[in-house]
């Protein structure tokens, strides 16, 4: 079980190709920083043939920064800054995307 | 659990220093241990005791070394990045004929090798780019 | 100052993550101080600087919005922004905070020919 | 050191542009001088850092296939890099300057799950 | 006549479609640091709906670095230094992308 | 002709920085002029006298000073971007009770203003960014 952290827009596409190659059943993608922009629904698209079992989280204060709270696709859940490190604490280790 | 950081990102021109503070405060106040902070590449500019951020911004290197002090933790700068990025301490100064160290207190120039220690003792490694 | 050449200054980063928007933000006031015409242009991630609604409380950081609404007080009234990456984001005139210019991106390359110094950011 | 965690180095960054490349070399050979097991994966435009031919006289900085072909000295010999990344910048391994395994890209994330500690260049 | 130009790798996709969609006849593109790797045949998809009035070119001291002296596509002229200064003369503008 | 150069990239971590100083000197040894280079971002950290590069490197602090000298060039630090990121003249160390000034000899700080004028008499401005 990984954490994938990126902090990256999907303008960088192979910086979010190359994370989704990377993925393993059970692993958790959080989008940070400008990757909050990943969030929003125009972009479903990315995380649309990942299995169930990888779950989808974005970082609230990066949400909430970037005007995003009201746009946030339905297929992440928002998390501050405690869950973010139980995610750490869960995930046996973390990969960093930038 | 006990964390190790890498912080590879300037404290000024990205958002990612910040990232990591909130993140070791975080954790801190969670009742987690902060093994070490390893700032590399740009990340070691947080160390310079010149820098002057305006006051109504947000101010990294204060807030690393109250936090520091506060929970004991290692800062840790690398100190070949730091050398080359005009980071020095007392006996870097000297070895490079400069007037005086700028090296900000509560940080430590060190080698490598105490990122691959902070690997190895910790239970999870995080790192901070840009 | 011996002339007065028109400046676009072209966005193409989002706000926050890094302080490039911030920075073009600072060379185009002072410019506009000089009595230089400014335009801005908003492409690529560069249209998410627009975004309404921001509150970066928790970063500890300027609210990069209220940088933007500040613009028209120093007569930087020329905005633009491209529709295809206001799309490309799934956004729409009303989701921005300020008033801009929508464009096709074949407009662009007018904007660089209609100004004499081109700044990217 | 009370444990031998080993590290997997992904490099992302082409050499030259960014100093990354040269980054995440010295972490490599710091955890392989601790004798930590190190493997080094190349995917996206880390592939270009393995280009054989590599001349940067002009640029004055030290060249990266120098530093890439003493890895083996330090044991370092476990390099991976992609087929899929290779074939994007029209590569074939005659054009690498180092020995590597190539691998597909559904491989990454097993060498993620095959080592303790993960990094990113 | 506008002189662009460009320091990224193709990897920079949205990089590189802004420029292209900024172009008049006329203007040229100069490819450096990074940018060089933008002039292997791999790419030549990127250029080949441009105009022919639109040259092409990249810098010598960023091939040479990069390992790519021998690997130049034919649409690229490979300048130097000093033919890099005469061309920010010749054009009226430079804009950079990066 | 006369060119006014912008450099955003710092001069360790991105090659940006090099080119830039590679394209000044090549324009001036081949008769044109260069108005004035302005150091915005982390371009601002090549003013840093601190900084101490390995031997066998690139050593842009120096370069840009001995090419100044030679030139005459106007060698200009944006003034807020160095105030944060550690590069303080007299002036500014006095002002935030720092020990000691550390903007390297042949460099300049001002505000951005300098960079208007710049445009506005210059041939051609051109943007070095990473």
């Amino acid at each position: 079980m990984t954490l994938h952290l990126l902090n990256k827009s999907p303008q960088s596409m192979s910086l979010y190709s190359n994370m989704l190659a990377s993925l393993s059943d059970n692993d958790s993608i959080l989008l940070i920083e400008d990757g909050a922009y990943g969030a929003l629904s125009a972009h479903n698209k990315i995380f649309k043939s990942l299995p169930d079992t990888v779950s989808l989280f974005v970082l609230r204060a990066d949400t909430e920064a970037r005007g995003l709270s009201e746009r946030v696709s339905a297929l992440f859940e928002v998390i501050d800054d405690n869950q973010f490190v139980e995610l750490t604490c869960q995930n046996v280790k973390v990969v960093s995307w930038y | 659990m006990k964390f190790s950081l890498v912080v590879h990102s300037s404290p000024i021109s990205q958002q990612s220093a910040a990232t990591a503070f909130r993140f070791a405060k975080t954790a801190l106040e969670a009742g987690h241990e902060i093994f070490r902070v390893f700032y590399y590449g740009d990340g070691v500019l947080v160390a310079n005791s010149q820098i002057a951020p305006p006051q109504d911004e947000i101010n990294l290197p204060e807030m690393w070394q109250a936090l520091a002090k506060q929970y004991d933790i290692d800062l840790v700068v690398c100190i070949a990045a730091a050398v080359k990025r005009g980071v020095l301490d007392d006996n870097e100064a000297k070895r490079y004929e400069k007037d005086a160290a700028n090296l900000a207190a509560g940080f430590e120039l060190s080698g490598l090798g105490q990122l691959a220690e902070a690997i190895a003792l910790s239970d999870r490694v995080i790192t901070f780019g840009a | 100052m011996s002339d007065k050449k028109s400046i676009l200054i072209i966005n193409q980063s989002a706000p926050y993550g890094s302080n490039k928007a911030r920075e073009s933000l600072d060379v185009a006031l002072t410019c506009a101080i000089f009595e230089m015409p400014v335009s801005l242009l908003f492409i690529g991630d560069g249209v998410l600087q627009l975004l309404n609604g921001q509150q970066p409380e928790a970063l500890q950081t300027k609210k990069h919005e209220a940088m933007l609404t500040a613009l028209p007080m120093y007569d930087i009234d020329c905005l633009y922004v491209t529709s295809s990456d206001l799309k490309q984001h799934g956004l729409q005139s009303e989701d921005l905070a300020v008033p801009v210019k929508i464009v096709e991106q074949k407009q662009i390359a007018s904007l660089i020919q209609q100004h004499d110094t081109v700044l990217t950011y």
